[in-house]
């Protein structure tokens, strides 16, 4: 698995905010019933439960997120992503589902520092001000699908697809230049 | 009542007492009543039907009835391209006629509208598009309809401002009808409207149409916000409105209604010559006889009535424009505006008989509507005065849909593996 | 002449001297000046041409609705045309240069228009130039063109950067003067998010040169307490330099701030906000009206509040002799402030048989000459003022008295700019008494929810008064009581011909009082048709000016009320905004998304040619050093059917359907069956929409008991996994079927040729031999160490295998693949390798062959078309009498006679020509190549009854007369057994 | 610029992040079905200047399609709805009916 490498390698630039690729990530969508026990018991072994409408739970370092109705999208280090994919395969095998590993297809971003949001209002029709922790919010930036949390203090992370990652972080990038604060 | 002929004399003439002996265009008369044809829309398309009813078919008991005021719809308010290098057949042979007819319009009517064949290209900036384009001058050759490929040096030298070395969508060359171009859109309308008048035809504005009435069938008249009023025959030819018009003759028609856009900047010396269309990236570009750039793009997606179209359209095309012409970003937007256009199933218009006997439609020109006045009304004009379509309008009518005959020109439609 | 004053300007910091040259003349102004006042100060009053008679202009306003004060501003790639000298603030080095004269603004041929006046009123060419009928072409058309605009056109690409924000509030508020900001403090203080914006550079409007009292305060005091107060409320923004440009459906407004203009310090030029506001109030004031008198326009004649301003905000004298006209008692404030200042003003002529108001006895108190009833004549002057001659209002302009003046101050009474609330249709109500159309308060804009989506507050509510505009934030204020206007559209009432055609309404398009009257008398009675007929607003304020002035003269001249006419539509922007701002960061690079394959970048390193498909780029070809495109292609489908060729097949489609509805699910989907496909075997698949036409196609496979994988083509991957979602949710919504679009997961890359087994079985890990991976069949497992999914598939008639590994590992597969390949001769081949060698096969392109108007049964692909299903999408539609008249044109082969390859979208010619004289034809061109392995052009086409006339001779006319002879044959070239992919 | 409600994120989003789709409660016709009600179903649209009934799909978010009733005259959104049923709920013709006394049903 040496030979695996994130879209972009992990680049990042730093203006009046920093904006990075986070490198190799692994993430994991579940279509399924979001009522179903089986799902709910294979995300408690991993100390999660399953996220209400909207929701983004995080612990151990993973984080589990509500995507749609009947899609969760599990966050989580590369290299445990296929053997993840392939345990809750099994656990929801008796009931209608869908578990993919979709770690290769997406390409994740960190947006951090004081005025971090300032570089999103840039990019997303979403109000940041009233932008709550916990939250997922899948959203448009510039002109690509993109789906956004507050990660941290002071940090927002940005999912987007593999393919279009340069786009993402050149649209981060411009956002961030110093001279452009908005505040 | 005869016209009294405008000419450079005639100006001479009356600015020696200041131009007060000017008469009206056309009259406002109220409405009689009873006409043999009844078209309601006083828009190009309405008036054209009306000037080439008389002209041609020398039937002038007729009333052009208007809710608002005339050629204030989409004839107004679109960005004046006329060209017909069409693909296929039935919309080529249409828009050519119109284009041809473009060609003398000012002498036919007296009116100056200054149809300008300034020459017209679209430009290819995909192996795809080349292909469509290049396809499209084979068929325009057999069509009788002037069109011709030309390279990319050829595109620079007609359009020193277009960037043909995009990073992004290099063009590779052109579809050129070097008849093509743009013409005055309201005197478009004002010219038809004075023709008319003087052939004795009512343009009734301010008159909304309330109801249309029919027995057994077949249509009697129109009720109107000024009166009732008879008909032998009746003309529904009214761009954006042709769902409300049709639900009152008691059908449905392939159509809905969306807004389309454009906008200007502000006026500057003249830098481009001719009209550009960059449909890859969905935008257009001309320049006015008054210097402003002249915008266009794509439809907006949803129903709408409101003639106001969504801000981020605009964005959208003037992004596509920028790239095409790396000079406008300087320049500044003067003024955006929108209309509501027809979206037909198959994106082509519809010259038709209708489930009702002696009503017709003429519709569904979506953003095609202005290149083609001069051709629809005459195709109309004879589809109305015969009571079947002649060849222009033959292959438009509604029966296609159930018969899955569509004109299908968005030939680009398909993508490569 | 105007000057600057040695004391006052509010606005100005004698200490900060800025430089700028006008036509290169240099000159001098203060930080705090706008071009405008600095050009005033430095003694410039003819400014530029107008648009049609191109007379001598200069300022008239101080504000958003400046007409005549364009430049050019700026040089090579920071050139703008048409910049408003009013709202441009002065920065050091700015270069400005008048506009529309040639060849200089003091003399200027183009004058001659205004020679010949008579000869060219409203709509003139309407009328003329239609004969000979050649001459509109090669002589009249080409001089109207060269005539036209006024700022010269910028030259070069823009080097600026622009920037778009989001933003959300409950109340915008929209401009910051004394309403703006009071309603500010009301809506800040009951918790309200709240955004304020201002378009110049500073708060507080008209009040701090107007005068009067705010809760006891100066105004300017008041504005500074009240803008500190919302400085420091949290739920606050105030903004200034923004201007509100629209406000469009749903409360969708558009703010435009110039942030970094002229700076060199990495600011973005111009930001676009987009703020989403439950509520917006505009707070945007009213603008003064000119009168229409003969002259009106010659530089030096000047709206009444924009002299105040300069004297009071700039210490810039207009003149030194300012003979006030007017209707109403505002403008006698610019004769008090005007005596103020030192300078004279000989005479207030006011249209009014009495002037009784507190201001007008204050001038008198104050030695100011008041004559009522009184109007302007003319006046004298040509590139500037020296007097006016006085007549009696009612009278027809018989001359009483000429005075000698350099200024003339005109105040024709004030419209409130009701622009934002007309944006999404708010409308208007006529009221008679202040003669101003002003917001209907009963019929406002409405939002999402049905709801006002706008208040208006203050002058722009139609209020003009310090005291009435406060009153209704409840804050006490006083100033003068002034007295009721006396509308005066015409000056003097009744002008004669001569008069009225040089009365001016819209300055910048020279339409005239007479013109709009003659619009009337020709029938163009709507307020449109005057509009467009006269070019009334149209030009670059928009009718800002005085569009209210020639609505109300065009009623007179119908003899109907003033709102019987109505107004004109009110259409975004307030004032005109850069497309640069519009564009925002959506340019260059980042114009477009562009989608990356994993290996994106080994191939622009092998310098790639590049073909767009979708917002994909792929390699078309990869051109060796001094190779054409054609010989490059050529060399890779030789290569690739001689040894073995890669192709980055990653832009390829992959979704997987999962669930126990899957096979009935994509049996509806594709014209096939694939339900009873076996697992571990691929099937092709077609798929069509509802209206049956061919929309993609790509092959099935089945991965498991309820698990399939549909690939699309490049382009479709998107498409197609919204059209499944589509049926799933809204119309099958009880199957059981799960689908992902897995496009991006995998790398995919299809290795082909004769020697691609060899290759892989060099990579090692997989049995790919014959047996145990048959043709259309998959296998999974490690290839060379990468977890790999394997296809036995052929888009090339070849032995292929298409391998999918993870997208992170793809660059670092392909690489493995070249150099295993290297000595089986392995190069990589584009896209057009591809489509040869598909075609060489006879196997159809979705785009090609397809162009929406195609069927499957057009392209022989009955095969596919299942006859057991009672259903699938797009079979109802292929069963309309159109869809099955046999007269369709169905796919062939071509063969030239001559062995030369068909041009692209060549028609077939039949015999004679239809109903419309055109040509008939008989069938096209779809595909056409030159085929490397036959070496000779082969073609695929749709002919009339083709399958039945194979071998008979068509016409294709080309280009210059040329006519290519083709031979209708098989469409399947190359390997018609298909040996070569099963082996 | 519109906004809707996604019923299924409870979120309320801007145009840009949904894609159009059309008049809803369009009943599908298949093979079998007469001419007229197959063009019907493709073609035939109602395309009111008033209460509208319609698909969009919240393509930027969680991709899926849900229906709305809007005014095509005024742009006044009355309700979002899933899209998984034949009609619109009763409640929402109760709240049009208020407000459009005379809009003519939905059929």
């Amino acid at each position: 698995m040496s030979e695996a490498i994130s879209a972009l390698k992990g680049a990042s630039h730093t203006g009046f905010a920093t904006v990075a690729e986070a490198g190799l990530t692994g993430m994991i969508s579940i279509r399924a019933d979001l009522k179903s026990k089986a799902l709910a018991k294979a995300l408690k072994g991993l100390g999660l439960s399953t996220p209400g409408q909207r929701k983004v739970i995080t612990a151990d370092g993973r984080s589990v997120a509500w995507m749609s109705p009947d899609e969760l999208l599990l966050i989580c280090s590369y290299d445990e992503a296929p053997g993840l994919s392939q345990s809750l395969s099994e656990a929801l095998a008796k009931e209608h589902s869908l578990v993919t590993n979709v770690s290769d297809a997406r390409a994740m971003f960190t947006v951090s520092g004081e005025k971090g949001d300032e570089v999103l209002m840039k990019l997303c029709p979403v109000d940041f001000a009233t932008f709550p922790e916990g939250e997922m919010r899948r959203t448009r930036a510039a002109q690509v699908a993109a789906a956004l949390w507050r990660s941290g203090p002071q940090e927002l992370s940005v999912i987007c697809f593999r393919s279009v990652a340069a786009y993402m972080l050149g649209l981060l990038e411009v956002s961030s230049r110093k001279g452009g604060e908005i505040f | 009542m005869a016209l009294r002929r405008y000419s450079m004399f005639a100006v001479a003439r009356e600015a020696l007492r200041f131009h007060a002996g000017w008469e009206r265009a056309w009259q406002s008369p109220a409405p009689k009543k009873r006409y043999d044809v009844v078209i309601v829309g006083a828009g190009g398309h309405g008036l054209a039907t009306a000037y080439y009813l008389g002209k041609v078919h020398g039937i002038t008991n007729v009333a052009v009835i208007e809710k608002g005021w005339l050629g204030g719809g989409n004839t107004g308010r679109n960005t004046t391209i006329i060209r017909s290098n069409y693909l296929q057949d039935p919309s080529a042979a249409i828009y050519e006629k119109a284009r041809s007819l473009y060609e003398d319009l000012s002498q036919d009517l007296n009116y100056n509208v200054m149809f300008s064949p300034r020459g017209l290209l679209m430009l290819a900036q995909s192996e795809h598009e080349m292909r469509g384009y290049k396809r499209t001058v084979y068929a325009n050759n057999l069509q009788g309809v002037e069109t011709r490929w030309i390279t990319p040096s050829e595109v620079k030298d007609l359009v020193p401002i277009v960037n043909i070395d995009g990073p992004r969508y290099p063009v590779l060359g052109a579809l050129y009808q070097e008849r093509g171009g743009t013409a005055r859109h309201d005197a478009v309308a004002w010219g038809y409207a004075r023709a008319c008048s003087a052939m004795g035809m009512d343009i009734i504005q301010q008159c909304e149409v309330t109801g249309v009435r029919t027995e057994n069938g077949k249509v009697q008249g129109v009720e109107t916000t000024k009166g009732s009023i008879d008909c032998g025959k009746l003309a529904i030819v009214v761009a954006g409105h042709s769902s409300v018009l049709a639900e009152m003759a008691g059908f449905r028609l392939p159509i809905e209604s969306m807004a389309l856009q454009a906008w200007v900047s502000e006026p500057i010396k003249p830098c481009m010559d001719v009209v550009v269309m960059a449909n890859l990236v969905h935008g257009y570009m001309s320049q006015s006889d008054k210097g402003e750039m002249v915008i266009g793009g794509g439809t907006d997606g949803f129903n709408n009535y409101t003639q106001r179209g969504s801000w981020h359209h605009v964005e959208e095309t003037t992004r596509a424009l920028i790239e095409t012409f790396p000079i406008i970003s300087r320049l500044k937007m003067l003024r955006q505006w929108g209309g509501i256009v027809d979206m037909t199933g198959d994106r082509s218009p519809i010259l038709s008989k209708t489930p009702v006997e002696n009503i017709f439609v003429n519709c569904g020109w979506g953003t095609g509507g202005f290149k083609s006045i001069p051709g629809s009304g005459w195709a109309m004009a004879e589809l109305v005065a015969k009571g079947e379509p002649g060849p222009l309008a033959a292959d438009f009518g509604l029966n296609r849909f159930r018969e899955g005959r569509f004109i299908d020109e968005s030939v680009a439609a398909g993508v490569a593996h | 002449m105007s000057t600057r004053l040695a004391k006052g300007g509010r606005l100005i910091d004698r200490a900060k001297p800025l430089n700028f040259t006008f036509n290169g003349k240099p000159m001098r102004g203060y930080a705090g000046d706008t071009l405008a006042s600095a050009l005033l100060g430095a003694g410039q009053v003819m400014l530029g041409r107008s648009f049609k008679y191109h007379r001598p202009r200069g300022l008239v306003a101080s504000g958003a609705e400046e007409p005549n004060a364009l430049v050019n501003l700026g040089r090579n790639n920071r050139h703008e045309p048409d910049q408003r000298t009013t709202t441009t603030e002065l920065f050091e080095g700015a270069e400005a240069t008048s506009q529309n004269h040639w060849p200089s603004l003091e003399f200027d041929v183009g004058a001659i228009n205004d020679t010949f006046y008579r000869f060219l009123p409203a709509g003139f060419y309407y009328k003329t130039f239609m004969a000979p009928r050649f001459a509109w072409k090669h002589v009249f058309e080409p001089i109207i063109r060269q005539s036209a605009g006024l700022g010269a056109a910028p030259k070069e690409a823009d080097p600026d950067r622009y920037e778009q924000a989001y933003d959300y509030c409950d109340v915008l508020v929209v401009g910051g003067g004394v309403a703006g900001l009071a309603a500010a403090l009301t809506e800040a203080r009951a918790g309200k998010r709240v955004i304020v914006m201002e378009q110049t550079a500073h708060w507080g409007g008209r009040a701090p040169v107007d005068g009067g009292q705010i809760d006891g305060q100066e105004p300017e005091s008041w504005v500074a307490a009240a803008v500190e107060t919302l400085s420091d409320m949290a739920n606050v923004r105030l903004m200034l330099r923004t201007m509100a440009a629209g406000l469009h459906d749903h409360g969708y407004a558009i703010g435009y701030q110039s942030v970094g203009e002229h700076a060199a310090d990495g600011r973005p030029r111009h930001r676009l906000w987009r703020v989403r506001a439950g509520l917006t109030i505009t707070a945007s004031g009213a603008i003064e009206r000119p009168i229409a008198f003969s002259g009106n326009d010659v530089p030096g004649v000047m709206l009444a509040s924009a002299v105040r301003d300069y004297l009071v905000n700039w210490a810039v004298s207009p003149g030194d002799r300012v003979v006030v006209v007017t209707n109403n008692d505002d403008a006698y404030r610019t004769a008090l402030a005007v005596q103020a200042a030192g300078l004279t003003v000989p005479a207030i002529i006011d249209a009014r048989e009495a002037a009784t108001g507190e201001l007008p006895e204050l001038a008198r108190a104050r030695g100011i000459k008041v004559m009522t009833g009184r109007g302007v004549a003319k006046v004298l002057g040509r590139k500037s003022v020296t007097g006016v001659e006085i007549c009696a209002q009612a009278g027809e302009g018989g001359v009483i008295e000429t005075v000698a003046c350099d200024c003339v101050a005109m105040s024709g009474g004030w419209s409130p700019v009701v622009h934002l609330w007309s944006h999404c249709g708010g409308k208007l109500v006529w009221d008679d008494a202040a003669a101003m159309f002003r917001p209907d308060a009963t019929r406002p804009p409405t939002g999402a929810a049905g709801e006002p989506l706008a208040r208006v507050v203050g002058a722009a509510n139609g209020l003009l008064q310090l005291g009435a505009i406060m009153d209704e934030a409840g804050i006490p204020a006083v100033s003068e009581v002034e007295a009721p206007l006396m509308p005066v559209w015409v000056m003097p009432a009744g002008a004669k011909e001569k008069l009225k055609f040089k009365a001016f309404l819209d300055y910048q398009n020279d339409v005239k009082v007479s013109d709009v009257q003659l619009a009337a008398r020709e029938g163009y009675e709507s307020v449109e048709h005057t509009k467009r007929y006269t070019t009334l607003g149209m030009a670059s304020d928009q009718g800002k000016l005085s569009n209210i002035n020639g609505l109300a003269i065009l009623s007179d001249a119908l003899g109907r009320p003033i709102p019987v006419t109505g107004t004109t539509t009110f259409r975004p922007p307030y004032t005109p905004i850069s497309f640069g701002a519009v564009t925002g960061e959506a340019r260059g690079e980042l114009f477009q998304p562009l989608r990356r394959t994993p290996m994106h970048g080994w191939h622009e390193a092998k310098g790639a040619h590049w073909e767009p498909v979708g917002l994909w780029r792929r390699p078309y070809c990869y051109p060796k050093a001094g190779e054409s495109h054609r010989t490059a292609v050529n060399r890779e489908i030789v290569n690739t059917r001689t040894n073995v060729g890669l192709l980055d097949a990653s832009t390829l489609g992959k979704i997987v359907v999962k669930g126990p509805d899957a096979g009935r699910f994509l049996d509806m989907l594709y014209t096939n069956m694939m339900s009873n496909l076996a697992v571990g075997k691929c099937r092709y698949g077609l798929m069509c929409n509802e209206n049956g036409f061919l929309s993609d196609d790509g092959v099935v496979v089945r991965l498991s008991e309820d698990t399939w994988l549909c690939h699309t083509t490049s382009g479709g991957a998107d498409r197609i996994h919204g059209w499944m979602e589509d049926w799933l949710q809204c119309e099958w919504w009880d199957w059981k079927v799960y689908t992902a679009n897995l496009t991006e997961q995998y790398a995919q890359v299809a290795v082909v040729g004769p020697q691609a087994r060899m290759l892989l079985e060099k990579l090692g890990g997989m049995d790919v031999s014959k047996e145990a991976l048959p043709f259309m069949t998959f296998a999974e497992g490690t290839l060379g160490g990468f977890p790999a999914r394997v296809f036995r598939i052929s888009f090339s008639g070849e032995l292929s295998y298409e391998i999918a590994v993870p997208a992170n590992m793809g660059l670092a597969f392909w690489e493995a693949l070249n150099a295993a390949g290297e000595e089986f001769g392995v190069m990589p081949y584009g896209t057009e390798a591809l489509h040869v060698m598909r075609a060489e096969k006879g196997f159809i392109m979705i785009g090609d062959e397809t162009d929406g108007t195609v069927i499957p049964q057009d392209l022989g692909l009955g095969w596919a078309i299942s006859k057991k299903k009672e259903d699938y999408l797009g079979k109802r539609a292929q069963e309309r009498s159109h869809m099955t008249d046999p007269k369709r044109w169905k796919l062939v082969g071509l063969e030239t006679l001559d062995g030369s390859v068909l041009p692209d979208g060549v028609y077939a010619v039949a015999e004679g020509h239809n109903a419309n004289g055109q040509r008939n034809t008989q069938g096209r061109v779809t595909s056409t190549y030159y085929s490397p392995m036959l070496k000779r052009g082969i073609a695929m086409g749709l002919v009339l009854n083709g399958p039945d006339r194979m071998g008979e001779v068509l016409d294709f006319p080309a280009d210059k007369g040329a006519v290519f002879k083709a031979k209708i044959v098989d469409p399947v070239f190359y390997d018609k057994e298909g040996e070569k992919a099963n082996v | 610029m519109l906004t809707l409600t996604c019923p299924y994120c409870g979120v309320t989003v801007e145009e840009t992040e949904l894609a159009p789709g059309g008049e809803a409660h369009l009943k599908r016709f298949g093979p079998g079905a007469s001419d007229e009600d197959f063009e019907g179903y493709l073609f035939a649209r109602k395309n009111p200047k008033g209460v509208h009934f319609e698909r969009w799909r919240h393509a930027y978010g969680c991709g899926k399609w849900f229906l709305a009733a809007r005014c095509t005259a005024t742009l006044e959104v009355f309700g979002t709805y899933p899209a998984q049923t034949t009609e619109p709920p009763a409640e929402l013709i109760v709240k049009i009916n208020e407000k459009r006394p005379n809009w003519g049903g939905w059929k």
